[in-house]
């Protein structure tokens, strides 16, 4: 087999692809010249190693796409916020008048979320869309809980957490407000709904995909 | 009166006393699986607490004997308790209520029921006065004679009691026929009470004796 | 569901005490005094035919009680209430009507304490601090709010007084139908008649009968003996059971053997002629029955027949105190109430009984 | 004055007997019961819920109106839980649907008042007794 391969080219195929016909002698010189050209830094120790030794596969393989590894756009790590004081709001800016506009907003986004808010629109109807509507900046009041000091705060919400309400009351007083066994009240335009707080333990983005079921009563 | 010991005999758990070297690969095993993990949610809950009540049916006619089955004694129980506890008794004590054992041959009776109310049962078995079979009625009294927490409790009384008596006859007998008879019964039942007696460091956990 | 329970009674307390009426340390009038709501008060006098004057113009003086209807009980908080009452002598006001078990309940003290018992959806929606009922089991569902309209910190605009008044007015309108009654020894100012005469008021006087029990048979007792001895006198368990019965006109002639009752009067006993039974209903003040206690007292000041005499007084059963101001229940029967015996020689005996929802009597 | 001693006892759970106020309550017209039928009536009530242990209670009819149907009962403490459920389960008189009504318990003799004393009209308001709550 090996003896075939290495043969030199009948005379007859050398005419006809026009090559000259080299010697053993004559290929090795060359392909020592070659590979001396090619890579000039190697020794020739080197390339006489990887000739004798070296294996290649002469087999196609595709390159490996190195993946675009996509930077992910980083925010801030909890503790970041929590040293930037991202949510936080400033003292001077705790001002019930400040939020006003934010509450007239939210009205109209409600308006606008209940087909106009008709008085003889199904309380049902609005009850599911105020359950998967956006609450910051509404009115709200605690009317029951298990803590008889939470009871009677009244102001507009600012910022809704999974556990908690921050609301600014009339007197211009932050207040951290626990949902869980509180019972909220929230008035618009002589429509009034009871929010349930022990069962609205949620974010308000995942709250708008949780799905709510019905109940029977629902105790504090 | 051999013939309870017998029946009642099971293949006595006799304590392992094999070398844990040379077995202990193969004990162990069983050890682990007869005491199950107990269950998370189990482990709160108490098993249900049961008595069993050991008593004989003493009947001057013989033909009360054929009429000793499950269903008239449970019935005749049962109507005693209603008697003489009313419908809240009857409720209390039908909670698990069986005749877990009878032997019509000599007249035994094993009795169970939960333990908060074993003793409205124990106070209602005198109040049986016959038991009615096939629209026939045959007087008889219940005589207790244990009460146990577990059926072996139970067992192992009965064995004991059985040999007392056959002692007892053995000393009244008149011929030697009879004679024979009952020291091969007592030798026969001799074998179990061996067996029982093995077991005797661990007995009497739920024993009361009434 | 265990046949063991069904030999087991509710829980109750019977405290009997013996002493002097004239011994200067006796705690008779201030068991009187701690004991707020009385609706009854019954006395009799054995041997005695016809009431002595003094003790019948005490009974006439016993003075009268309104019922106000559907009062909010935001008026009882206000300034011109407890300036012209709570603050110049003894006001009592107990709601009418309302189960303590199951209702809202108010109630004024003399002291000037307002004690709301209030059930949870109240309490909740009331927003007024308060601390659980110490007998509603593992889940509450009972509160007991304290406001001490007497406190410095109760002035008018306080906070709390604004919270307080908010609470009962806007947040949540509590309205009961009230009994009012109030003592005073100085001069009479404005009265609750006149105080409240734009809700509806009516003054209510106390009911009273008179009964004349003949051939009564009366326990024998000894004043320094409370157990009793067997064939010489009869503890005040035996005595407590008698008094029962003949308030209640059971008849004593029972003999043992009889079908229906079984009851008869305990040993060793007399046959008393005639004996005198008064019985009073209504919202009867303390200081109303410490007088009547005084004047039985001085009943013995002359030489009489009878060697003792007793004195009942019925607690309401849905009050929400008992004495002072421990928490009154009412399960299985709500009794508070305390006997005086008063001897011939003004020893006494003064038992308290409570039930299954109450604290031990002081 | 030299006698004078203070002393203080306090009985727990010491009263022997519990005492009921009770209402029978049957359909209008037909006969009444008498004192005696009365007692038999409860007797039967304990007979069936408690059998012949429970008949054997010592129960006393303390005192009986025809007219109103009403009657005090004298019990001993131990007993109460069984009368009080049997006669909250008695359905039946001669026949006829009847009905009792505990008005009142109370642990000590003296302890009981008339009906329309108290501030809450006691009338109607039936707490279960504990043996099957």
């Amino acid at each position: 087999m090996e003896g075939q391969l290495y043969r030199r080219l009948p005379p007859e195929d050398s005419g006809e692809l026009r090559l000259q016909p080299q010697g053993s002698e004559e290929a090795k010189t060359f392909v020592h010249a070659f590979l001396k050209r090619s890579m000039p830094k190697m020794k020739d120790e080197a390339i006489q190693e990887m000739l004798t030794r070296k294996a290649v596969v002469l087999e196609h393989y595709p390159k490996k796409k190195t993946k675009q590894k996509r930077k992910k756009t980083k925010g801030f790590t909890a503790k970041q916020r929590r040293e930037l004081r991202l949510f936080e709001i400033e003292p001077e800016q705790q001002r019930y008048a400040i939020f006003l506009p934010l509450h007239e907003l939210w009205k109209q986004y409600i308006r606008d979320l209940c087909h106009g808010l008709k008085p003889d629109a199904q309380p049902h109807m609005i009850q599911g869309k105020l359950l998967k509507a956006d609450l910051h900046g509404a009115i709200v009041t605690v009317t029951k809980s298990k803590c008889p000091s939470y009871v009677g705060i009244t102001g507009i919400i600012l910022q809704e957490f999974k556990h908690v309400f921050k609301i600014i009351t009339k007197e211009d007083k932050l207040k951290v407000v626990p949902k869980l066994n509180n019972v909220f009240s929230l008035e618009l335009d002589g429509f009034i709904s009871y929010i349930y707080g022990s069962k609205f333990l949620l974010r308000a983005s995942e709250r708008s995909a949780k799905k709510f079921k019905l109940k029977g009563t629902i105790d504090l | 009166m051999q013939g309870g010991g017998a029946a009642l005999s099971s293949p006595c758990p006799r304590p392992c006393t094999l070398p844990i070297g040379y077995n202990g690969g193969r004990a162990s095993p069983i050890g682990r699986a007869r005491r199950p993990p107990v269950p998370r949610a189990a482990a709160a809950m108490v098993r249900f607490k049961n008595r069993y009540v050991l008593c004989e049916v003493v009947s001057e006619d013989p033909r009360c004997r054929k009429c000793i089955e499950d269903r008239a004694l449970g019935l005749a129980v049962r109507d005693a308790i209603a008697r003489v506890h009313g419908d809240y008794g009857l409720a209390c004590c039908s909670i698990s209520f069986t005749v877990k054992y009878l032997n019509a041959y000599t007249g035994t009776v094993l009795l169970r029921c939960r333990k908060d109310s074993y003793r409205l049962l124990c106070s209602a078995l005198p109040f049986v006065r016959y038991l009615e079979s096939r629209a026939q009625r045959y007087p008889c009294f219940l005589n207790t004679l244990h009460v146990g927490g577990t059926i072996r409790t139970c067992q192992k009384f009965l064995i004991q009691y059985n040999r007392t008596q056959l002692l007892r006859l053995l000393q009244n007998c008149t011929n030697e026929e009879e004679r024979q008879c009952i020291q091969k019964s007592l030798l026969s039942c001799s074998l179990t009470e061996e067996q029982s007696q093995s077991g005797d460091e661990e007995e009497d956990d739920g024993t009361e004796t009434d | 569901m265990l046949p063991a329970q069904l030999g087991r009674a509710p829980r109750h307390l019977l405290v009997c005490e013996r002493s002097h009426a004239r011994h200067p340390r006796s705690r008779h009038a201030a068991h009187v005094r701690d004991h707020a709501y009385s609706c009854r008060v019954s006395f009799l006098i054995p041997e005695c035919g016809v009431l002595p004057e003094v003790v019948k113009s005490t009974i006439a003086d016993i003075g009268d009680y309104y019922l106000v209807r559907s009062l909010p009980v935001h008026e009882l908080v206000t300034h011109e209430f407890i300036d012209a009452f709570v603050k110049k002598g003894s006001c009592y006001a107990l709601s009418y009507k309302t189960k303590i078990d199951q209702d809202n309940t108010a109630a004024l003290l003399p002291n000037g304490k307002l004690i709301l018992s209030v059930d949870k959806g109240t309490y909740e929606e009331l927003g007024l601090q308060g601390r659980p009922s110490r007998y509603s089991g593992k889940k509450v569902m009972r509160y007991i709010i304290t406001i001490d309209l007497t406190d410095a910190g109760f002035q008018p605009e306080s906070k709390k007084h604004n919270r307080v008044l908010w609470a009962l007015k806007e947040k949540k309108p509590l309205e009961f139908d009230f009994l009012l009654a109030w003592y005073n020894t100085g001069a009479e100012g404005s009265t609750l008649m006149s105080y409240f005469s734009k809700n509806q008021i009516q003054a209510l006087k106390p009911k009273i009968t008179f009964s004349t029990l003949r051939d009564l048979q009366c326990p024998v007792l000894q004043s320094n003996d409370l157990q009793g001895k067997p064939e010489e006198s009869c503890s005040t368990e035996e005595l407590f059971e008698w008094l029962g019965a003949v308030l209640n006109q059971v008849s004593l002639d029972n003999k043992s053997s009889s079908f229906l009752s079984t009851y008869c009067c305990p040993e060793p006993n007399t046959v008393v002629e005639k004996a005198f039974l008064c019985t009073i209903t209504g919202f009867i003040i303390p200081e109303k029955i410490i007088q009547l206690l005084e004047q039985l007292c001085s009943y013995f000041s002359e030489p009489k027949l009878a060697y003792w005499l007793t004195l009942t007084v019925h607690g309401f059963a849905d009050s929400p105190v008992s004495w002072r101001e421990s928490e009154h229940g009412f399960h299985k029967g709500g009794e508070n109430l305390y006997n005086f015996v008063i001897f011939r020689n003004l020893d006494y005996w003064l038992q308290m009984a409570v039930g299954a929802h109450d604290d031990c009597p002081p | 004055m030299a006698a004078a001693a203070f002393e203080r006892r306090v009985l727990r759970r010491a009263a022997e007997h519990h005492y009921l106020r009770v209402r029978l309550e049957l359909p209008d017209g037909g006969a009444r019961p008498n004192a005696a039928q009365f007692k038999q009536l409860v007797v039967t009530a304990l007979r069936e819920l408690h059998g012949e242990v429970g008949a054997a209670l010592p129960v006393d009819v303390l005192t009986y109106e025809e007219k109103t149907l009403s009657a005090i009962l004298r019990v001993i403490s131990s007993g109460l839980v069984k009368l009080w459920s049997a006669l909250t389960l008695l359905g039946f008189y001669q026949n006829r649907r009847c009905a009792f009504r505990v008005l009142q318990v109370k642990p000590c003799g003296a302890g009981w008042l008339p009906p329309d004393v108290s501030s809450g009209s006691k009338l109607g308001r039936l707490p279960k007794p504990t043996a099957f709550s």
